[in-house]
């Protein structure tokens, strides 16, 4: 069954984050995915984030839709509550969920089919209100849980198990992203960690929605000469743009992790993130400009990889609202509710 | 030639005939304050268009000493200001009634009625001499015939203007012409018409302590006071009042004095699928939440219903029920989704329904929505509708007991989970089979996988006949449990043979039908539901009846399908009154269908 | 000590424990195929998990010369093939029954039953020996046990080599392969145990013309012959492999000869929402569409059905049913959407609905549902389910009247429209109360205006009581008038006062559960219902018998609700036989449930 | 009620077509929208296209959702048929309608609540089919139906008629269809007929899905300063790009509506679409720069009308399919059953 509890077995000599727990402590159940999913490396790599973060496991709460990749919310910290919902709505859900709790780190997993079919009008809002969360898309180019249809991902000639050709144009999260306001944006490849683990500690301390499109290949069903999300192809045109290390404010990490690079980023919580950009004039913060960057590479056919836009001067959607900042869901319901005294007052309109 | 009508005090039906758009709204619900205010049961009911400006729109005012202001059918008097519509609104006057309208211009001949009386009143001409801005001279035509009917009616000039410069205090221009305009319409008709008509108004004590509101702003108030602090919504009429003001009550209620932060998140969503699943994530995560719409939302939220019954997640869902199916008549009433909201989603599903029949049960049902909501762990729809949403209703005075503290349900705390060995989120069930639940943030301890795929009372997914079955079966007894605990039926008994048995906005007309069935000899017992699952009560009154007549605003006698079904009563003891024009039910319907039923 | 069980010709039921991802499923079904090929009526159940590769699957084979061949729920041979559920695996064998394990790693003494026998065959060891590449180690495995299967259950070899050889025409080296697997596997049985074992195979007769087919292709092939020519999805287990056929049957059959055009179009929708708006969209432009989908699926749906509705367009939906609510097992069987499908959408509506059981009906069933869907202008949906929809079935071979015409329904063209005076869309109604239609592109006469808000008998825009209630009584009416259409139920009768009812795929075990009744003595008449609403001969059963029985998969006894509100029956004529855990039906469980019943 | 029937009056001295129709006879019913609603504006320029392109008024067919945009459906071109569905699913429906019957001009309107709020995800998918359609967004920032809330397309800052500022980033449906690979884009000022009915004929004309986003303004709920959807912004802001003028093959028209400017771009049916190009290096034919120079200006504050980008070469949904030329709809049966001796002869695999 898909969640087989994973036997703990704690090596004494594993290293220990802040809060004195090892990378073993953010596993979560063993995979069910198929041998060398490339969804599998994706939770390798959040694990690790996660750990080195020192995130409490309990105060990370993971929501996913439904699909290979939505499986996925199961398989990484066992000590955080996990939210396997419905095909497409996990953006709403996690909207909701942010909503009477800011204090949680929301990890959200989703699929290109989940995400960029069903659900595109939701991630699609949730972004606009730069719901603060981390939002990772498993991208594979196919429905995998349903057995390999074509996504909305799927690259225009890229041919199914099949050998179907998919002749419609597909849907880049990226640029859509930025087209309608992303304020993090970043592509990674599944199968590389070096960049992976950077990118997504970056992402859970943004100030709001940050959106990583991590290519994920599905061994089962994709991973054949034609598409273009296969590891073979993915490797071949795979173009960094800028690796990013995490920089915490806490120094132990700052030793482990030698900062290199010329843009520093600042990150909401006062945290920075430094780019290795490559080209060495990439400008992360320029909207039109990556955009312009972006397409001229997809137009020769290479996929950008890296933390491609940050905005950290946009408010987050309690920000913007002016929301309490005890969580809504804690607030003692004395402070919520009027009293006798105001209902009868008020009611002096009704008269 | 026109026969005089006998003199009658305290009860009369008026309909105002507008174009929308106009301002005829504050004009009519003017009157209708005024006369609330003088003590005398009224009620007002708007039958609006779908469209923004420039299509017929009418007011009813029912008056009736008796309390007896279900929807009138002819009409004493009608106010018409719209050429487009004269005919029909002319035709509806009764016998012996009266047609106030603009003389401004000539009435065409062929609309005349002898038995009838027309009462012109040159009301765009007077105003055209008294205001200048055109837009002016538009508003106060309203207010000038709202000035006549208080002579003709014999509303106290000082209620009426007292209410008027209430609305317009600080307002010193505003108040000065509408009170000029009042004044002509008064002056003109005492001036003109037999003031008053033999239909008209005296001081009485009815409305005693009441108040005058209308349901969804009730309902806006139930959600500020059960401690709601998330709402997620997709602006629908007739439930975008809800939303309007529970953001306007939270504005003023839910703003930390020092901070000045909200204490509050209300979330446009992009469509009602989110505004369900903003509701589900938050009360996952512990919030009180809640969404409204109605019935194309509902139908939109199908999915999440069932997503939210089976993880058993608490989801507030209030439903103002419009005219389907479809789009239908978004502005007109109708009881056409108890069906889709019982059995709401795909699989074996079961949801908790409320029937309020007024505001002052909507204020009281939408804070035992979120209890029933949180204690048993599932979606609650509340089942009111346009009349009740809309339209202003005389009702108690609303009060609180400060007492009340939420009933969260089985929440585990930290100190709890102390005193578990493991926890395990579907194990463990109370008496009324509901499992504890945590919340995330609070301990690793607490922390569970919610799945909307087959688990087992682990927790634990799983492809089990028995283990799922296991879940799923307790989920079926936790419903019917909610039977004890939902409100509780309304019964008035005498014990005759045959029961009268109705849900929400009905109330009035049927307890009017009842009435009238008494005086022509015909005794009933009345019985009003107000919460699903059924009570062993409303299987009790329906045994002890031969007859049930089940009166309802739909098409198909939804409410009779479910008592059907959810009750042990024998089919034919059910029988169906069904109304469902769009209009608000009136007691003649109601006298009109059981009559029918008897002869037959 | 094992218990030598009697021995038995053509009456054995096996169960094959495999990983799933490891291709055990040609294997097995390669075996089925061997049975029926030998002229034995045979089934196949797939119970495989919601998951891609690695977990537990299984594969039933019930073989019964009676024809019997519903689920049972004990085995005399059980073939261990996954390590994972060993445990579980030797507990399902019945007394005196056989495992057939790989024997290449000793088995746990733990798992020892001294009630069964234990045959070991050392198939890794096999193959490792026979096959170079890891791919052909694994798959050969499980070909090797089928051929020990063969010479335990004297399958002819001839009839299972053909099978494969068939399946590998043209593949030479893959055909060698598995030959020689076959092989090594019979020989190995032969050699080691006492072949063939007490239940064994003979050729007879019973399958004489038939075919083996699933109810998913089956559906697929009626709506090509239906001549749909849109059609619009989103992948969903267990409705996927509807599509997947429809679109490699009309790559066949479909593409104009001389052109290459292709004269269908098949869309990938973005979700359920979008795949029924799509067929709405064809349908209301004069195209045979359809949609095929399960539970999530349809509470989606919601809101496009009542449109459809209330329009009148046609629309043909299949559902595939699995185990509802929300996800839950998607790739389990239950009849769990009957009440969601039936009165799908806020406000009041009714929908055509037909059951087929089999994969015979499915096809026949389609056709009808383009049928019934154009001459009543609403939804019909088709509810399948993932035994009918995933499994392999042996029915009758599948037969094409030439004379077969598409019932297009009312569809004015041009020179009908010379005939009309003025044309509108709601009016004129037939002895069915269905109006006539036009299409788009043909004559500016026959324009209309589609609405989902309020519309009267001509089809323009109303909110007026009267013009509403017009259109939707006759709907009301049309569909009642939909009963004489449907498919008649099946009824065989012989007089006696317990009527079993039941729908779908229930039908085989209702029927051995019949018989099997009858041997013990108790008598009871069987009605199979194929439609809703409900036909006079439906209600005429039901009258006829004392108590029904109504059997079906799903915890709420939705069709008896069905029944209950449908018919005229008295409730408490209408029992409940629920089996709900996901697996197909089985005669057991049926006869337990109804002696139950009788006892209670 | 909505669609009181408008009474025609021919005057003798009207203009005809081709088709010797004149405009009159691509009326519809009356408007029931409020005095000076932008939308009515839009209608008419519909009226003025459809008439100068001489179609057919019952080869037309007129789709909508729900909203006071949706219901300008029934207000034009009465010989057509029409269907004014449900809130969002237009674009699906459409598609539907479409692949029955490729030969019909389809319309389709709808509004920024419709499109970009509950419709987001069907409009985006219509998009990347190329379903071909004349797809009109009239865009005034609010849901003018249900009384003025903000829509997606509200500007962040621009007030509600209640005062209450708009936080949340807007949705641009400009961008976002040039992000997900539109092939024809434009936008356009309800109040600029001049501007807005060639566009309305470039976008008839093309070979697939012609995005048209008109802004226009809500007189009631959001023509009010601070809203950038109201006439008097928009008026000040519109800068212009191109100005299309269609040249349909037909001589007659050639001569009415004088070609001038600078690009020519071929439209699949072999007519010509000019561009008046402002600026005269603007090229709506790259996409890469397009995006550019949008950004641009959209950084300035600028409202960017015309045809923006255009893009004749990709195949539309019933030829990336090839499908039959005969409409769907229209294949007599005979040619779509196989026959009783196929179905014999298939089931041989079924033994
Ligand atoms: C409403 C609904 N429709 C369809 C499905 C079936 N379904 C399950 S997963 C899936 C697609 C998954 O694709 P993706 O999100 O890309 O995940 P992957 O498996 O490729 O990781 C679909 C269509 C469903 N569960 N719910
Ligand atoms: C499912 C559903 N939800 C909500 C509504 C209510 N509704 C009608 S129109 C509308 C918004 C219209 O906004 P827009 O599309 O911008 O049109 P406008 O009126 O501004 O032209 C909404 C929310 C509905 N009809 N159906
Ligand atoms: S099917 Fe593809 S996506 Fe799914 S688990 Fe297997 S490899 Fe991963
Ligand atoms: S409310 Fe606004 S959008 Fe609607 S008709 Fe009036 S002006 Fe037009
Ligand atoms: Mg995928
Ligand atoms: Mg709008």
């Amino acid at each position: 069954m898909p969640s087989i509890t994973k036997p703990k077995v704690t090596h004494p000599g594993l290293r220990k984050n802040e809060l004195e727990l090892t990378v073993r402590d953010y596993e979560g159940a063993m995979s069910t995915l198929c041998a060398g999913c490339g969804h599998d490396s994706v939770t390798a790599a959040l694990v690790q984030a996660l750990w080195e973060l020192s995130v409490p496991p309990h105060m990370i709460a993971k929501l996913s839709g439904i699909g290979c990749s939505s499986k996925t919310t199961a398989y990484f910290a066992a000590g955080a509550h996990g939210f396997n919902s419905v095909h497409g709505r996990m953006p709403a859900i996690a909207t909701g969920a942010n909503a009477a709790n800011r204090d949680l780190l929301y990890v959200g997993i989703s699929g290109d089919g989940d995400s960029l079919s069903i659900g595109l009008g939701h991630l699609s809002h949730a972004i606009r209100r730069n719901v603060r969360m981390l939002y990772i898309i498993e991208n594979n180019g196919v429905y995998g849980l349903t057995k390999g249809q074509f996504s909305a991902s799927a690259d225009i000639g890229s041919r199914s198990k099949r050998g179907e050709p998919n002749t419609v144009m597909p849907i880049d999260p990226v640029m859509l992203g930025l087209s309608i306001g992303a304020t993090f944006v970043a592509r990674a490849f599944s199968g590389d960690k070096q960049q992976l683990v950077p990118i997504l500690k970056a992402a859970a301390r943004h100030r709001g929605f940050a959106l990583v499109d991590v290519t994920s290949p599905c061994v089962t069903f994709n991973d054949h000469e034609g598409s273009t999300k296969s590891y073979l192809y993915t490797r071949e045109h795979d173009l960094k743009v800028t690796s990013t290390d995490f920089v915490p404010p806490a120094p132990e990490i700052l030793a482990t992790i030698p900062p290199t690079g010329h843009a520093l980023i600042p990150m909401h919580d006062g945290s920075l993130v430094r780019f290795h950009a490559v080209p060495p004039d990439y400008d992360p913060t320029n909207r039109v400009a990556v955009m312009d960057y972006l397409q001229q590479h997809h137009d020769r056919g290479e996929v950008v990889t890296g933390l491609l836009y940050v905005d950290e001067s946009v408010e987050d959607v309690h920000e913007l609202n002016n929301t309490s900042h005890i969580p809504l869901a804690q607030l003692p319901y004395e402070r919520l509710c009027p009293g006798a005294d105001a209902l009868e007052r008020l009611q002096e309109r009704f008269r | 030639m026109v026969q005089q009508i006998a003199t009658r005090i305290n009860d009369c039906a008026i309909k105002l005939a507008n174009v929308n758009g106009t301002g005829s709204a504050s004009a009519n619900s003017l009157l209708m304050r005024s006369v609330f205010r003088m003590g005398i049961p009224v009620s007002g009911k708007n039958l609006f268009p779908s469209n923004i400006q420039g299509l017929p729109t009418w007011y009813e005012i029912r008056i009736n000493r008796d309390g007896h202001t279900s929807r009138a059918l002819d009409y004493d008097l009608v106010v018409a200001m719209n050429a487009q519509t004269y005919a029909q609104d002319i035709r509806e006057v009764r016998e012996g009634g009266y047609v106030l309208y603009d003389s401004s211009w000539p009435l065409d001949p062929d609309l005349n009625r002898s038995d009838v009386s027309f009462l012109g009143i040159p009301l765009a001409r007077m105003c055209n001499e008294h205001f200048r801005s055109p837009r002016e001279r538009i508003l106060m035509k309203n207010i000038s015939y709202a000035g006549a009917l208080a002579a003709a009616l014999n509303i106290e000039l000082d209620v009426i203007s007292g209410v008027l410069d209430e609305t317009y205090a600080g307002k010193e221009k505003l108040r000065a012409s509408n009170a000029l305009a009042l004044q002509l319409g008064y002056d003109y008709a005492l001036d003109h018409f037999e003031c008053p008509l033999p239909f008209s108004l005296e001081r009485m004590d009815a409305t005693g302590d009441k108040i005058l509101i209308d349901g969804n702003t009730a309902t806006a108030l139930g959600c500020l006071y059960a401690g709601a602090t998330v709402a997620a919504w997709y602006p629908i009429t007739p439930a975008t009042s809800v939303m309007d003001n529970f953001t306007a009550l939270c504005k003023k209620y839910r703003r930390d004095p020092e901070s000045g932060e909200c204490n509050y998140l209300i979330i446009q969503a992009e469509d009602e699928l989110a505004a369900l699943a903003i509701v589900v994530g938050a009360s996952w995560n512990g919030a009180r939440a809640f969404t409204s719409t109605a019935g194309p939302g509902i139908s939109l939220m199908n999915e999440l219903l069932g997503l939210a019954y089976y993880t058993e997640i608490p989801a507030v869902v209030v439903d103002v029920q419009r005219v389907g199916p479809s789009t239908g008549m978004p502005t007109r009433t109708q009881q056409g989704d108890i069906l889709a909201c019982a059995y709401a989603s795909h699989g074996d599903t079961k949801h908790i329904l409320l029937f309020p029949s007024n505001p002052a049960e909507c204020f009281d049902f939408a804070v035992r929505a979120f209890d029933l909501a949180e204690r048993f762990q599932t979606p609650v729809i509340m089942l009111s509708d346009l009349d009740i949403g809309m339209n202003d209703w005389v009702v108690p005075r609303l009060t609180w007991d400060e007492g009340y503290r939420p009933d969260r349900g089985r929440v585990l705390s930290r100190d709890d989970l102390d005193q578990v060995a493991r926890f395990f989120r579907y194990s463990d069930d109370d008496e009324n089979y509901v499992t504890p639940r945590t919340l995330p943030g609070v301990d690793a301890r607490g922390a569970y996988f919610t799945r909307g795929s087959g688990h087992n009372k682990l927790g634990g997914y799983t492809e089990d006949p028995a283990q799922y079955q296991e879940v799923i079966d307790r989920l079926a007894r936790k419903h019917g449990a909610a039977a004890a605990f939902v409100p509780e039926p309304i019964i008035e008994e005498r014990g005759t043979r045959i029961g009268v048995v109705t849900i929400g906005s009905g109330d009035l007309a049927v307890r009017e039908a009842v009435d009238l069935l008494d005086r022509s000899g015909v005794r009933t017992d009345l019985m009003r539901i107000r919460g699903f699952p059924f009570s062993a009560d409303v299987q009790g009154f329906l045994e002890r009846h031969e007859i049930n007549y089940v009166v309802e605003q739909n098409r198909d006698g939804q409410l009779r399908s479910l008592l059907v079904l959810e009750t042990c009563t024998p089919k034919d003891k059910l029988r169906s009154v069904l109304a469902y024009g769009g209009y608000p039910l009136s007691a003649f319907q109601v006298v009109e269908g059981i009559m029918k039923g008897l002869e037959a």
